[in-house]
């Protein structure tokens, strides 16, 4: 029967069920299928795609290194992003403008930006190394070279991503509420002291809720790579969405790539909660 | 900077008199689409301008602005305004082009009415293109294409596809460094020898690395030995065939240059495939900053730009060098890709010598344009590709480098046409004389082109950028791309590829 | 006339369990219990904002259960101070009365009545949010009391706000609870005083169930058992063990002297209620201080007894240092028996 | 404390704010260069370092070959994130609501589940959907129009409403609207009359998310249309040929960034006032 609760839920949940569902199903579908450049369509070929997705070291070595990329991300974003929030926190000359000039960089296209950034990194003819230079340090081999590449990367993720823990960190201190505070000044403790007692603690929740959701998102990079670096050199900045792309656009192997996108999702739903839970037990100290 | 052409009147005349009848006087003036005149051909302005599309819309793809996109935004709006129908262009960056087309393809969707694409992707493509009408293969401009062109635009007997540009990897240099006795002295005590153009990829490397790292230009910027595309997924798979092509291609030996066409044994990690990565490898440190991730781009910036000694791959670095505003104008010459003196013969599995360098031009891939077999209106269409590369166009379209349109017809071949762009007499002559050999040339090497093209060379550009970043040596890194072509292989089916790549056998060993 | 019959709820944390009561028109009923007793549930289950699991709720005999919150009559003031922060402060009143179909002239009218009623006369403009704690819940107050519904709720009021604000508003409620007609009027408080103090009726609740319901002056005198007598008043009537033996009521060493009115139950063990102020300083009875805590002008002394613990009640500010031993004396004329069991078995002559 | 420190926070907010800014300024000192001033090295300050020239800009409006005319890409973008957007957060909204007032039960599915199904969508790599998604707007004939683009988008945007929205009503104090309700309004009422207006806050936020997220999608953009509805970051890869116009590329990039870096102004304006308090948990 429908009652007015029905009246909420069901459009979002039905509309995002007919977008959603079929798409997702018919990816199973492929998962099973030869489908290539070649042979279109939905013939049945059982796990084969499966049992090729197991030996497929490039895949595998790619969800290790978006391991790294997104725990160096993810974690430099949220330091930073936590330090500039406390230090424009409290009411400053020009304040203001540096919150507006923090925000900016998230509302920025990554494949706009990206663009520009490799014009930055160019090796001879960006600013980069011109600027290093300067100070006697040189050329540095942004794109060319494996660490290089994967330096550049973090760092425009960094500069792209740093904002979005900025926004919802200075929005979950703005919302704190004053009493812990009194009785830390009252107690007489250090500014380091209030910080790790009162602060922290009282910024686990929002702290969580922001790192999943960039850890999410992080998980899908792929605009920034392929502009920047193409997961090259070598394979030293392939994620894993970039190489299901290689292999579902690029390669044009269907149903390949849709036997890895299912196991990436897999793995990422997996992954994803055991970190939420994680990070429930030690910054909150509950479970659930 | 569409209306640069200068002094070129007397040129174009010249260039068009040869092959085709006196000009009809034309009554309408159509400089105003930046053409010097209207020139007599099948498509020319007044036959475009008598048609009537008016209400009609034309859907193009194409690569992204300016390689060829520009070009056909131009000439896409000249037809619009013309015929009075609406044509709508949208621009795709090289890697994403394939899918752009292959998904409405696969799934039966009229998406695009023309299609300009990489012309090795014909293995691909062929099922889903209409073949070009007679009225077309005997128009003025398509009888002007050289064979080796129309080979590249046929598929089983029969033209797909619409050639609209020419394209073959060859080497460049700068002469003013080549003929400095400063730099030839200098050449001789770092080496021994004489400062030559490099006959062999040995001597590439070797002159490459001793004039890398100093300022040889006096800009005070540093100076480099080699550009070359070596950002993998960026065409640089094309230039690994060009450096191992030699080793590899053995004039006497037929039958298949990628694969054995009899077996379909993948033959990329053959010796001769391994040396030329070797190189390859070496190559790296005669590299500008950054080298080893430049797109062809950045290779046109750096030789372009006057940064490099040598590049090889397409004409646009050249062209680029050559252009009105560059530095390097007149400075610069084209000589065929460097040879081998060791060739890998795999009938024998022996290295054979050579006294004089064995060359395998590589008919590199280019820009090819087509119709869609589900188009609508493909009169309309093969109307406009014709008008594309009509006579007043085509030599518009050469003269501007970033346009990317190269020499692919008989008429382009003529250095005095170069030399009315302000192109010193030695250089249109070397470019010229460059270009016309590889035509002639009968040891050529061609694009595997089958399907599943893009899958094959993105698995081998992705070994040959392990090799080259260091993660494996050349022969493991080929080793690991042989296994993953025979996978592909079993995949697609040998019988359905060896069908297809018979097609490039074909050309290669010369049987047409 | 508003009938629970052995109504129960299902909710996880505090389930209501068999309620049973009728509440009659223009009666108020105060609803006295410990924080988490019910009190609230109890509410927003008339409210309908629970859901019943058993048993029967009518209002003048008509089935409620399946009736939806608004058109159940009834109003409600929140312990938090529930305003619409979009809203100034007449439209806040106004609101509740444009839903029922008031006409804007006649809604405005009755709202400003009710605002000059809670004595907010010239605030009508102001935000909610700039309005200080108690004139917040006065606006919540007059938005309850004009619609002059047939039941008001009214759950907790006052514990929100500071001591002086309590004190002056509920001197005021019996005036401003008198505005809503001839409707009934539950109250829920966790202060034995103000239950007693504004209610006709007191209904006594505990884990979530109702222990007693009688007029405040019954249930204060003759608690029904040991759980009502703790919660009749503040600080709460001390309960020790003893026995009834050979005439008399022995806690412990001590023995009790007895009031003559007292009629004194069958021997064996026995539950004595001592009320804070029986408790009096002087005397031969020797106690230890644990504790002593002000309360307003008065001085609340915790004691430790051979028999146990009990609260004493002095008036004015008295200092008492932790473990000082002190004499009282216990005045028996007010002592309250229970059995064993806890039900209250005191019996008093009626003259004598 | 006191002086020094200052000096040192504020010098390390100046390096931060340079180190933001700077992709900017390189991309407007760029989009004055030409070819010469491009291949010549890293220069910054024009008539100093270059001679500044306007092509970059101009090309961006000239019709035909000499670019690509920024105008029609630029209002298919506005249009399709405006639509996605105010879509995904109307029904984003009511459903957040309802997860967060009432209890669904479907034999095992409870609120948290439906909750995860949402967010989940987000964890889903874009490449999964690019192939169904071609084929199912095929099917309806939805390829290459907005409102292909909008249904994609209000999937992809669904989530971050419905995730922003869920914090933000558990915020706000269930007795709002158990108020409304007793003082007459239905549910359905209680929400548009009371709860609504009080999510102004939560509504900006989400509404920013959806901004950014459908402005700066570039992938399905990309995979669905043809020609005739190509959105801001497609019409700016069509400039990123192997001969990039760098001056171009950064006129272009500057003007398709501005937009939304406005939105910046907005969400600190609120953030200021402390009425985000609530729209992140």
């Amino acid at each position: 029967m429908l009652k007015p609760k029905h009246f909420f839920l069901l459009p979002a949940l039905l509309t995002l069920a007919a977008i959603i569902l079929f798409p997702l199903i018919f990816t199973v579908r492929v998962s099973f299928s030869s489908w290539d450049v070649y042979q279109t369509g939905l013939d049945f070929i059982g796990g084969r795609n499966y049992a090729r997705l197991f030996q497929d070291t490039r895949f595998w070595e790619s969800l290790l290194r978006l391991s790294g990329m997104s725990f160096i991300t993810v974690t430099l974003q949220y330091v930073l992003g936590f330090a500039l929030a406390l230090a424009v926190w409290k009411k400053m000359p020009g304040g203001r403008v540096f919150r507006v000039l923090f925000l900016v960089p998230m509302m920025t296209t990554p494949v706009v930006m990206s663009v520009i950034w490799r014009t930055v990194f160019h090796e001879s003819l960006g600013p980069a190394n011109d600027l290093l230079s300067m100070i006697g340090i040189g050329p540095v081999p942004w794109l060319s070279s494996a660490t290089g590449a994967f330096i550049s990367v973090v760092i425009v993720e960094v500069w792209q991503w740093t904002p979005f823990m900025f926004l919802l960190l200075l929005a979950g201190l703005v919302s704190l509420p004053r009493e812990p505070y009194l009785a830390a000044a009252i107690d007489g403790a250090s500014p380091t002291r209030t910080f790790w007692q009162v602060t922290f603690p009282l910024m686990a929740p929002i702290s969580i809720g922001a790192i999943i959701i960039r850890l999410i998102e992080a998980s899908k990079i792929m605009d920034t790579v392929n502009v920047m670096t193409s997961g090259g050199p070598g394979t030293a900045t392939e994620t894993p969405s970039y190489y299901i792309y290689i292999r579902g656009l690029r390669d044009f192997q269907v149903g390949y790539s849709a036997a890895l996108s299912l196991a990436y999702l897999v793995l990422m739903i997996i992954t994803l909660t055991i970190i939420a839970k994680l990070l429930m037990r030690f910054l909150v100290g509950k479970d659930d | 900077m569409k209306n640069k052409s200068t002094g070129s009147i007397s040129a174009l005349a010249i260039a068009a008199a040869g092959i085709l009848p006196p000009a009809v006087a034309t009554a309408e003036d159509y400089t105003k689409y930046g053409v010097v005149s209207d020139l007599p051909g099948t498509c020319n302005y007044a036959a475009i301008d008598a048609m009537d599309y008016s209400g009609e819309t034309l859907n193009v793809i194409t690569h992204a602005i300016p390689v060829i996109g520009e070009p056909t935004a131009l000439h896409a709006e000249q037809f619009a305004e013309l015929t009075g129908a609406e044509v709508n262009v949208v621009h795709v960056p090289f890697g994403d082009l394939f899918q752009r087309i292959m998904i409405p393809f696969q799934s039966g969707q009229n998406a695009y009415d023309v299609l300009f694409y990489a012309s090795l992707w014909i293995g691909d493509f062929n099922r889903f293109l209409a073949p070009v009408p007679e009225a077309y293969t005997n128009s003025s401009g398509m009888s002007d294409v050289t064979d080796s062109f129309k080979g590249v635009a046929t598929w089983n007997g029969q033209m797909i596809q619409y050639p609209m540009d020419g394209d073959r990897h060859y080497l460049k240099y700068r002469t003013d460094v080549f003929e400095n006795p400063e730099m030839q002295a200098k050449f001789k005590d770092a080496t021994g020898r004489d400062l030559t153009v490099p006959a062999t990829w040995e001597e590439y490397n070797e002159v490459a690395s001793v004039f890398s790292g100093f300022d040889w230009d006096d800009d005070g910027e540093l100076n480099y030995g080699s550009a070359e595309v070596a950002k993998r997924d960026d065409l640089m798979f094309s230039a690994f065939i060009s450096r191992a092509a030699p080793y590899a291609k053995h004039p006497d030996v037929g039958g298949g240059f990628f694969f054995d066409l009899e077996t379909m044994e993948p033959m990329i990690n053959t010796p001769g495939f391994v040396r030329g990565l070797e190189l390859f490898v070496e190559a790296q440190k005669a590299f500008p900053p950054g080298g080893s991730s430049f797109g062809l781009g950045d290779e046109i910036f750096s030789f372009g730009g006057g940064q490099t000694l040598m590049s090889y791959s397409w004409d646009d670095a050249f062209i680029q060098a050559q252009q009105e505003d560059s530095r390097i104008r007149n400075a610069v010459g084209a000589a065929p890709l460097p040879g081998a003196k060791e060739v890998w013969n795999r009938e024998t599995g022996q290295w054979d010598s050579f006294e004089e360098p064995n060359r395998a031009p590589y008919m590199t891939w280019g820009w090819s344009s087509a119709v869609s077999k589900e188009s609508e209106n493909q009169k309309m269409a093969f109307d406009f590709l014709c008008f594309f590369s009509n006579e007043a166009n085509t030599f518009h379209d050469l003269q501007i480098g970033r346009f990317g349109v190269n020499p692919y017809r008989d008429s382009h071949f003529d250095s005095t046409f170069w030399q009315g762009l302000g192109w010193d007499a030695d250089v249109a002559d070397s470019y010229v004389t460059t270009l016309s050999e590889m035509e002639d040339s009968t040891n050529r090497v061609y694009d595997l082109r089958v399907p599943g093209v893009g899958q094959f060379m993105s698995s081998m550009a992705n070994g040959v950028a392990e090799a080259l970043a260091g993660q494996k040596s050349a022969q493991e890194a080929l080793d690991g791309v042989a296994k993953e072509w025979s996978d592909i292989v079993d995949r697609i089916g040998a019988d359905r590829l060896r069908d297809a790549y018979a097609n490039v056998v074909r050309l290669e060993d010369n049987e047409d | 006339m508003l009938t629970l019959k052995n109504l129960s709820t299902a909710d996880r944390k505090r389930p209501l369990f068999n309620l049973n009561a009728d509440l009659e028109n223009s009666k108020i009923y105060t609803i006295l219990g410990r924080t988490g007793a019910g009190k609230t549930e109890l509410l927003r289950t008339l409210m309908g904002l629970d859901d019943i699991a058993e048993g029967h709720l009518a209002l003048d005999g008509q089935d409620l259960a399946k009736r939806p919150v608004r058109k159940r009559q009834m109003s409600m003031v929140y312990q938090q101070f529930i305003n619409y922060p979009h809203f100034t402060v007449l439209k806040n009143v106004v609101f509740p009365l444009r839903r029922q179909g008031y006409s804007v002239e006649d809604a405005k009218e009755r709202a400003l009545a009710a605002l000059s009623l809670v004595g907010l006369v010239g605030f009508e403009d102001r935000m909610p949010s700039e309005l200080s704690g108690g004139q917040q819940q006065r606006v919540a107050i007059a938005r309850a009391i004009v619609k002059k519904s047939r039941i008001l709720l009214m759950d907790e009021p006052l514990a929100n706000l500071d001591y002086k604000l309590r004190e002056k508003l509920r001197e005021e409620f019996p005036r401003l609870l008198a505005e809503n007609g001839d409707g009934i009027i539950l109250y829920s408080t966790t202060d034995p005083a103000e239950a007693m103090q504004l209610g006709h009726e007191m209904i006594v609740m505990h884990e979530g169930q109702i222990l007693a319901k009688d007029a405040p002056e019954e249930i204060f005198e003759a608690p029904a058992t040991v759980e009502v007598a703790k919660l009749i008043s503040d600080p709460p009537v001390s309960i020790v063990d003893g026995k009834v033996a050979e005439g008399r009521i022995v806690l412990c060493e001590t023995e009790l002297p007895l009031p003559p009115d007292l009629v004194l139950p069958a021997n064996g063990p026995v539950k004595v209620g001592i009320r804070p102020d029986a408790l009096l300083v002087g005397g031969d009875t020797t106690a230890r201080v644990v504790l002593a805590e002000f309360s307003g002008s008065d001085t609340i002394v915790h004691l430790s007894f051979d028999f146990g613990s009990a609260v004493m009640l002095i008036e004015g500010i008295h200092e008492f240092m932790p473990d000082q031993i002190i004499s009282v004396s216990l005045d028996t004329s007010s002592l309250l028996l229970f059995s064993a069991e806890g039900k209250n078995i005191t019996e008093r002559r009626s003259n004598g | 404390m006191g002086r020094t420190y200052n000096i040192i926070k504020y010098l390390c907010l100046l390096a931060w704010a340079t180190f933001v800014v700077f992709p900017f300024l390189w991309a407007l000192s760029t989009s004055f260069k030409d070819a010469n001033a491009v291949t010549s090295g890293a220069r910054y300050i024009p008539w100093v370092e270059f001679e500044p020239s306007v092509q970059g800009w101009t090309s961006l409006f000239a019709s035909g070959s000499q670019g690509i005319n920024i105008v029609q890409p630029f209002f298919n973008s506005a249009s399709v994130t405006l639509l996605a957007s105010i879509v995904s957060l109307g029904l984003g909204t009511l459903a957040a609501y309802g997860l967060s007032r009432f209890s669904y039960k479907a034999g095992f599915v409870k609120n948290s589940d439906i909750t995860f199904f949402f967010i989940s969508q987000r964890i889903m790599p874009p490449i999964v959907l690019a192939i169904p998604f071609f084929l199912m707007l095929k099917e309806i004939q939805a390829l290459d129009t907005i409102f292909g683009l909008v249904i994609v988008y209000v999937a992809l945007l669904l989530p971050i409403a419905v995730w922003v929205m869920t914090d933000f009503f558990a915020s706000i104090p269930k007795e709002l609207d158990e108020m409304a309700m007793i003082d007459g309004c239905t549910p359905i009422g209680a929400f548009f009359r009371v709860v609504l207006p009080n999510s102004t806050a939560g509504l900006v936020v989400a509404g920013m998310f959806c901004l950014i997220f459908g402005w700066n999608d570039f992938f399905f953009a990309f995979i669905l249309t043809f020609t005739e509805t190509q959105l801001l970051p497609v019409a700016i890869v069509s400039l990123n040929s192997s001969v990039t116009p760098w001056w171009s590329l950064s006129a272009f990039a500057l003007i398709s960034v501005t937009p939304l870096a406005l939105i910046a102004i907005v969400v600190e304006r609120f953030m200021s006032r402390g009425s985000l308090a609530g729209a992140f948990r």
